[in-house]
């Protein structure tokens, strides 16, 4: 009974957080808690791939737990069986990860328990088969992941973070809420089958499906309710930044799934056009606030962002197909939507490793202050490069898969009748290809300043490489990024039954196609094949360098940079982050960030340094968040003044109650 | 046992009035403190009787399923405020805020206010019922002015006036629906006695009964503390004892809501009459708004969770007034949690002001690194209280809003815009109390942990699970509510 | 019951809300405290009246007290603060007396017309009685919102519970009325206040409520 | 025994591409130079200056990474692969499965990011310059390409290149307006990618506004034989891929005899010769732009791409 199981360990994760509330005063205790937690990650991972694998029938229970009347539901099909796997995936390397880097913990009894709780909690959300169960463990993890993010509590931002995090985190949780009880209806119906069952009118079920987008959107990260996410996730501890970037949003792309494709029925086809666009906006404003951060750590949540927009890009082209009826180009959307799911959460998981081994190392996390990193810890970076590859969907790696998939259903687009789609599924396909290439743009900055060049201070120039529980992690992911990029094809087949369960069709078999390459359609119309081309180009870079040292020179020599003449020795002539991204503000950001570039340049003969400053806004935070703060803080200043009114005037309050009362009674008739 | 059983519901008369007479005459204040945990304790156990076997309704007194949750309640957190109130009172004497005499008077009043809750509560007769809510008017309000300082003074005053005309507003109440009672039932004790109240309401004179229930919603709802009746709860919570403090959040407040939902239960019971739930709607979102932006501005920690009872005594009569089994079941599950969690924080909230000798939110910061065990006890009651899994509110909560938005949209807007605004300031609040530099004195506490962590363990437990017998009885009760 | 009774209770009654009226006119202390011990007097009377008329002596008691307690003792008490504090020439009304008045006319329309949907079955003089009392308790009301100073509140107080006590009596065969009125005037109305005044007295040197809300525990 | 020709095809093409490489680039300098009146270096120059150099010793800056030593190589790995996917002289090569226009796309995106990446490594101005606008130009250019890639697929009902060549032989595809504006839009990526005159001039030194050069200016001796060598390619790869997909006429159809091979061969050359002329023509014709007007000149490129994209729709459904 695998869901037993499941339930087991999330149970013993439970009991691993209480542990930690006294284990922590041991030395070896946050080691101790992080492998157990690691271990018992594995073992539902393990459950996950062979239920997947296996393609076996939901395996249901009851507790007598939860809403009296209802019990606890716990479902385990093939949907929650793929969600499971990828959260423990991601939760297995990050606790592995911790194991070394939870070292540098300075506080662990702010982690420790929070950390295991925080990861019984996503696991609780994918198991639950009622809206209770599910609303509890979603605001559950949610309250544990803000546990966490406050765990570096003394710095001011952090505070900052953790109060807009817990707050859209309830917002959400409401829009939730609400949309549970559209579903589940007057008499309290929570339960996921009956709500499965139940007939609904299109007007009700656009609501629910506006309530999901806000509730599951904040937590995954959509525009314009991102707004916690870059504040939160690089407040954290690295580990759990990993955490709550690779896997808690996938969590929440869960429960979007879980809700629209699966609870509310079939779709319309107009549901597509709002998804689409916030997609389309997502992924590339995503990408932009990423291009124009020169927090390591922010720029990743940034790019988190983005690529929940590519998510929902498939997910928005499946409830087009589906609605449609074309089941066949809906399995090809939804498998690129988890395809991408699963590699977001190995690369993105990868890189915040890698950003924690920096910030370990040197302490930094302003890319202005580090650099040349390659030389001081050559394995971190050389992980850390395979990471940025992936994410910038290149080949060979995954990434780049997951988004060809994403272009292939976009290219089934014209069999879709309406119109508006026709000609909105190619733009945002543009906006898809824009992020892309921003993608790589922002990860060459990434990578280039954070580890080429020279090192912009004294702490990156002392840097040292990090321990091997914490490269173990990483270059466990740096491998799976490549496996799946190589053989995506066993990945497709795997995911199959949870699309089959969703979109009613699934992918045709790749595994025996020839050559192990991926056919989404046809052969004749589009394949892939990506370890070939990885074997190609792999031969031909070897054969031309052997053929170069063998026949033609070998000498090598070492002398100052060239720099066409002009050689500087200071790091500070080096181009930085945001020297780096000026051509792509220059473009976009005079728009969207209302970007103000202001030059002061001293006259000649003027000795005093010139100056150049860039102001930029984050407008949806000026337009949207802001004036709510205002708005509330105004109406709490205008009603402040009636707890210190005179007696009188209470009294006063009172009886104009009464005869208000008495006035409705007076004319009820 | 079988006697206790039999004479439990007497005994939870009997034992806090005995006890304040001994309080009364007893100079010791040790003794006392410990004289009054015992004396709370016994009314749990009797309280707790109650549970197996109960009288039938007798002339004056009535134990029905409706009351006996409150009863236990009542009892239990009497009896976890007593301990509490113990080292509580201890330190108010050390340094010097209290002299022994007061503590005595103290001690006396708090059992005759354990006794006057007690009575409302089992009062089978609306007249008696009156009485013993205007005694533990009384009680609390010199309990409130116990320290004499001017602020102290200007709450009881305050507290003492607006409750004196709210509890006369209710005896007019009460007056109508005798009166309305009497040409069905006839003259005499019968007329208002609730057995046969609620078994003759058909026949009541409807207009009669609207009438009284608008003196009785807004009586007895100015000890509820609902808007625009609530200007005397904030001051009294904030300076009066903490323990009264909670006593007054935790059960005070209850026992008023159980009197209008008696007479709810009285209207439920007549077709003519206009329905109670509108009234109950409009004042619970009333409160619930208003004190929910009221949080924002505070600077007392007591004040500010004042006005948070405010802002659940409103979700609770919300609950109430939209009736229905779901919402029912929900506002009675939300008041037991409110009435928990509240006072676990007032006893979180009156240790940390005993040690940094303040209540203002600006000079309290980093509890959890300077006291973290009382640190993490308030922020996990802050949770709580801000409905946040997998605590108890959470779940009325869910079950308030989800049906609420189910069965009317608009309604559940305001309902949710107050709850978020409330939760908003909530978290402000704690994430400066509880993180950050630490700020103030960091002498270590001497607390009482075990009534707070009691308290909160019950909330978690009833979070996730809630017993079988618990929820029938709920059930039954929500039905009775119609 | 025949019709002089009824008059004559009728007419106890109506004397009521017209002192309530009167006393909400006055802009004297000494005037109000007179007023109001007539107040309670008519009250005893129109008590007396209804234990004459339903013959339940225990009302006399109710009579008894009012005319004692309300009638004579707390107007003294209040009387010698009054002179105590030497507040006996300020009374300032927060709104014009024309405006009061007004107001009061319309509470007293307003109560009639709320009673008036009573089913006529109901005893005739359980509702006039209840008319009454209820603009009695409504001027009372209104008197404490319009005066600043704390013993014309406690009046006001007092004359609500006139009109309480009023409409307990009123309904037949009421239980309990005399322990009511006997907690009431009793407790309330000498005890606590009493006390009350006592402290605020020795605090800061007047009952003005103005004075009490000087400090707004949550104000900077 | 099927199989190995199809290999030994697919071989052939990929030494042909590496070798006819160099020569087009020498043939567009020589015919600018005339165009202005200049004699030119000889057309078989680009081989020499290759052979010079991979003899010569690579001199490297001392803070250099291994990432700026394999770089090149896998540049120039990355380009190659791209430019032996695209037929040629001949459709339905053995491998042209493996990858379609999308990844052919994208395999030039890889070898870019190195490229970016080895511009930052040594850590000076110029490369930073050079990286940075580089990655500006590709995310303005790729969607560009992306959205030619969407009409010819939409066109062609296939993103596989032989497929696509064979539509547009087969069918009598008609002149379209949607592929007239494709074929603008990837003559602008074209010239963009490649770094050709306006966008970048590829014979420019200690140029504020030069790009390509920036980038590679710390390589010496085989590694920039190597990076040279990918950049001809890559014009080479450009070159076929439009003539691949507009004028596919003479390709080798899968599977045919060695006589369709030379046929194919031979109008390749042609098309090369064709393509190198009209090249060299507009470069001399007009002059560079500022850095920043190449953000409107490709987004008209972008633009010229969608609304290609979408008057497929139209045009499909007349």
């Amino acid at each position: 009974m695998p869901i037993a199981a499941a339930l087991l360990c999330v149970l013993a994760l439970l009991g691993i957080a209480a542990a930690a509330v006294v284990v922590h005063r041991l030395r070896a205790g946050s080691a101790l808690v992080y492998g157990a937690a690691a271990a018992v990650n594995a073992v539902l991972l393990a459950i996950g791939l062979v239920f997947l694998l296996r393609g076996s029938d939901p395996s249901v229970t009851k507790l007598a737990m939860g809403l009296p009347w209802l019990g606890a539901h716990f479902r385990l099909d093939a949907l929650s069986a793929a969600f499971l796997a990828v959260v423990n995936l991601g939760s297995a390397a990050a606790s592995l990860y911790a194991i070394g880097y939870g070292r540098h913990e300075p506080e662990p009894a702010r982690v420790l328990p929070f950390y295991a709780a925080f990861l019984a909690g996503m696991n609780l959300v994918v198991l639950a088969a009622d809206a209770f169960s599910f609303l509890l463990s979603w605001e559950f993890m949610s309250l544990a992941s803000w546990a966490l993010v406050m765990s570096h509590h003394r710095e001011r931002d952090n505070a900052h973070a953790g109060y807009v995090y817990i707050v859209m985190a309830s917002i959400g949780t409401i829009a939730l809420l609400l949309a549970f009880g559209l579903l589940a209806g007057a008499e309290g119906a929570y339960g996921f089958d009956t709500i499965r069952a139940a007939e609904r009118t299109p007007l009700l079920k656009a609501i629910v499906l506006m309530l999901v987008l806000i509730g599951a959107g904040s937590k995954a990260g959509l525009v314009p309710l991102h707004a916690w996410l870059p504040l939160a996730h690089p407040a954290a501890p690295s580990h759990v930044s990993a955490l709550m970037s690779g896997v808690m949003t996938k969590v929440a792309i869960y429960g979007f799934i879980r809700i629209v494709f699966d609870l509310l029925g079939p779709p319309e086809w107009w549901w597509s056009v709002v998804v689409l666009l916030l997609a389309g906006i997502t992924a590339v404003l995503g990408l932009l606030y990423a291009l124009m951060e020169r927090d390591l750590k922010r720029l990743l949540a940034y790019s988190t962002v983005e690529n929940v927009g590519i998510v929902f890009i498939g997910l928005g082209l499946a409830m087009a197909f589906r609605a449609n009826g074309l089941n066949g180009a809906a399995a090809l959307a939804l498998t690129a939507a988890l395809l991408h799911v699963l590699n977001h959460t190995l690369f993105k998981s990868l890189l915040f490793f890698g950003a924690g081994a920096v910030l370990g190392a040197t302490g930094e996390r302003d890319m202005e202050r580090l650099g040349g990193l390659i030389r001081r810890m050559p394995k971190t970076a050389f992980v850390f490069l395979v990471g940025s590859v992936a994410i910038s969907a290149l080949p060979p790696l995954n990434g780049f898969v997951s988004e060809w998939l994403t272009f292939q259903a976009i290219l089934l687009s014209p069999q879709l009748p309406q119109w508006v789609l026709k000609f909105l599924v190619p733009a945002i396909g543009a906006m898809l290809a824009l992020s892309a290439a921003l993608a790589a743009t922002c990860f060459v900055k990434a990578f280039g300043i954070t580890f080429l060049g020279r090192a912009r201070s004294p702490a990156a120039a002392e840097a040292v490489e990090v321990d091997r529980w914490s490269l173990a992690a990483m270059w466990g992911f740096a491998g799976l990024c490549a496996v799946v990029g190589l053989v995506p094809g066993l990945v497709i087949d795997a995911l199959a039954p949870a699309v089959g369960m969703l979109a009613g069709a699934r992918m045709p078999v790749q595994s025996d196609v020839a050559w192990w390459s991926i056919v989404p359609v046809a052969a004749a119309r589009s394949s892939y094949n990506g370890w070939l081309v990885f074997v190609f180009a792999a031969c031909s870079a070897g054969l031309a360098a052997v053929l170069i040292h063998r026949f033609a020179s070998r000498r090598l020599r070492r002398a100052p940079a060239w720099d066409c003449g002009f050689p500087d020795p200071r790091p500070a002539t080096q181009y930085t982050a945001s020297s780096f991204a000026q051509p792509i503000r220059r473009v976009f950001g005079t728009n969207v960030f209302r970007a103000r570039e202001r030059i002061d340049m001293p006259a000649p003969g003027d000795m005093r340094p010139g100056r150049f400053r860039v102001r930029m806004h984050d407008q949806i935070w000026d337009r949207l968040y802001a004036p709510t703060a205002a708005a509330v803080d105004y109406i709490a200043r205008r009603l402040n003044p009636l707890q210190s009114l005179t007696i009188r005037r209470y009294l006063s309050l009172v009886f104009f109650a009464l005869v208000s009362m008495l006035v409705v009674l007076a004319i009820w008739r | 046992m079988s006697w206790w059983t039999e004479n439990a519901a007497a005994l939870v008369l009997v034992i806090p009035a005995i006890g304040a007479a001994l309080l009364a005459s007893l100079p010791n204040y040790r003794i006392s403190a410990r004289l009054n945990v015992l004396a709370t304790g016994l009314t749990l156990a009797s309280a707790v009787a109650l549970v197996f076997g109960r009288p039938e309704a007798g002339a004056y007194l009535l134990v029905d399923d409706l009351n006996v949750v409150f009863v236990i309640l009542n009892a239990f957190v009497g009896f976890t405020t007593s301990i509490f109130s113990a080292t509580y009172i201890a330190h108010e004497l050390e340094t010097g805020r209290l002299t022994p005499l007061y503590l005595r008077f103290y001690h006396a009043m708090y059992q005759v206010l354990m006794f006057a809750m007690n009575l409302a509560l089992l009062a089978n007769n609306i007249g008696l019922m009156w009485v013993a809510i205007e005694v533990s008017t009384l009680t609390t309000v010199l309990m409130v002015g116990i320290y004499r300082t001017p602020a102290a003074l200007e709450a009881a005053w305050k507290y003492f006036i607006l409750g004196s005309v709210g509890i006369a507003l209710a005896l007019f109440g009460t007056i109508i629906v005798y009166v309305a009672a009497q040409p069905v039932v006839g003259p005499g004790l019968d007329a208002m006695a609730w057995t046969n109240l609620v078994k003759h309401g058909v026949a009541f004179d409807p207009a009669l009964l609207n009438l009284a229930f608008v003196f009785l919603l807004l009586g007895y709802g100015t000890k509820v503390g609902l808007a625009p009746l609530h200007a005397w709860l904030p001051n009294a919570h904030a300076e009066g004892p903490t323990p009264i403090s909670a006593v007054l959040s935790g059960l005070l407040l209850n026992v008023a809501l159980h009197a209008v939902l008696r007479f709810k239960m009285l209207m439920a019971t007549n077709a003519e009459v206009l329905a109670p739930g509108p009234m109950m709607i409009t004042m619970g979102l009333v409160s619930l708004i208003f004190a929910a932006f009221m949080l924002y501005k505070r600077r007392d920690i007591k004040r500010m969770f004042a006005y948070s009872s405010i802002e659940h005594m409103g979700i609770i009569t919300f609950a109430f007034g939209m009736g229905g089994p779901l919402a029912n079941f929900a506002g009675l599950l939300h008041m037991t949690m409110h009435s928990l969690t509240k006072s676990a924080i007032f006893f979180a909230v009156g240790h940390v002001a005993q040690i940094k000798g303040t209540q203002r939110f600006s000079e309290i910061r980093g509890l959890t690194v300077t006291h973290p065990v009382l640190g993490w006890g308030l922020v996990l009651g802050v949770v709580a209280i801000a409905g946040m899994p997998p605590l108890g509110i959470f779940m009325s909560e869910f079950l308030v809003v989800s049906s609420t938005f189910a069965r009317d949209p608009l309604l559940a807007i305001p309902l949710v815009a107050g709850i978020l605004v409330s939760f908003g300031a909530l978290f402000l609040r704690v994430n400066g109390l509880a993180f950050g530099e630490p700020l103030g004195s960091t002498q270590p506490a001497e607390a009482s942990y075990v009534p707070l962590f009691a308290h909160l363990a019950l909330v978690a437990v009833a979070g996730v699970y809630l017993p079988a017998p618990l929820v029938a009885w709920f059930q039954n009760v929500a039905k009775l509510l119609g | 019951m025949g019709k002089l009774e009824f008059d004559i209770s009728h007419l106890l009654s109506g004397g009521m809300v017209l002192v309530s009226l009167v006393l909400l006119y006055q802009d004297r202390m000494f005037a109000v405290l007179r007023f109001f011990a007539g107040h309670a007097v008519v009250l005893s009377f129109a008590v007396g009246w209804q234990a004459f008329v339903q013959d339940k002596p225990e009302l006399y008691i109710t009579a008894l007290i009012a005319l004692a307690f309300k009638g004579i003792i707390i107007p003294l008490a209040l009387y010698r603060i009054v002179v105590r504090l030497g507040i006996h020439r300020e009374l300032e009304n927060v709104v014009g007396v024309g405006l009061t008045m007004l107001g009061g006319i319309g509470l007293i329309a307003l109560s009639l017309i709320v009673i008036l949907p009573l089913t006529t079955a109901a005893d005739p003089y359980a509702r006039e009685d209840l008319a009454f009392a209820l603009s009695v308790v409504m001027l009372g009301l209104l008197m404490m919102i319009t005066r600043r100073n704390a013993v014309s509140q406690v009046v006001g107080f007092m004359s609500i519970e006139n009109g309480l006590i009023l409409a307990a009596t009123g309904a037949k065969g009421m239980p309990l009325v005399v322990e009511i009125s006997v907690a009431f005037s009793v407790l309330i109305a000498f005890i606590v206040i009493g006390v009350f005044l006592f402290r605020i007295r020795e605090r800061f040197d007047s009952v003005d409520i103005g004075a009490l809300d000087r400090s707004q525990g949550d104000q900077p | 025994m099927a199989l190995i020709r199809e290999l030994l095809v697919q071989g052939l093409q990929m030494l042909l591409v590496l070798a006819l490489a160099p020569l087009l680039t020498g043939f567009v300098r020589k015919l600018k130079a005339r165009a202005v009146g200049r004699q030119g270096p000889p057309v078989l120059q680009p081989y020499r200056e290759l052979l010079r150099l991979v003899r010569k010793e690579a001199v490297v800056a001392e803070n250099a990474s291994w990432l700026f030593r394999a770089a090149p190589y896998l540049i120039f790995a990355g380009i190659w692969i791209a430019a032996a996917l695209v037929p040629t002289f001949a459709a339905g090569l053995v491998f042209s499965w493996s990858a379609d226009l999308i990844a052919i796309v994208a395999l030039l995106g890889s070898a870019r990011f190195f490229l970016a990446l080895a511009g930052l490594d040594v850590g000076t101005s110029f490369g930073g310059i050079g990286s940075s606008r580089e990655m500006m130009i590709a995310s303005l250019a790729e969607p560009a390409m992306l959205m030619i890639v969407f009409t010819i697929a939409l066109i062609a009902g296939s993103t596989q290149l032989s497929s696509v060549a064979t539509y547009t032989m087969s069918h009598e595809v008609g002149l379209r307006v949607s592929l007239a504006l494709a074929l603008v839009a990837l003559l602008m990526v074209a010239i963009a990618e490649n770094g050709r005159i306006p966008i970048d001039n590829p014979a420019t030194h200690l140029e504020l506004t030069m790009v390509h050069e920036a980038m590679v200016l710390e390589y010496s001796g085989r590694h920039l034989a190597m990076i040279e060598l990918a950049a001809s390619l890559k014009l080479l790869l450009y070159i076929s891929l439009i003539a691949c997909i507009f004028v596919p006429w003479g390709l080798a159809p899968a599977g045919a005899g060695l006589g369709a091979f030379a046929l194919g061969v031979a109008t390749y050359v042609v098309k090369l010769f064709v393509g190198g002329v009209i090249l060299a023509l507009f470069e001399t014709a007009i002059a560079k732009m500022r850095v920043f007007r190449y953000a409107e000149f490709l987004g008209a490129a972008l633009m010229l791409g969608l609304l290609a994209t979408m008057l497929v729709f139209v045009s499909k459904s007349l």
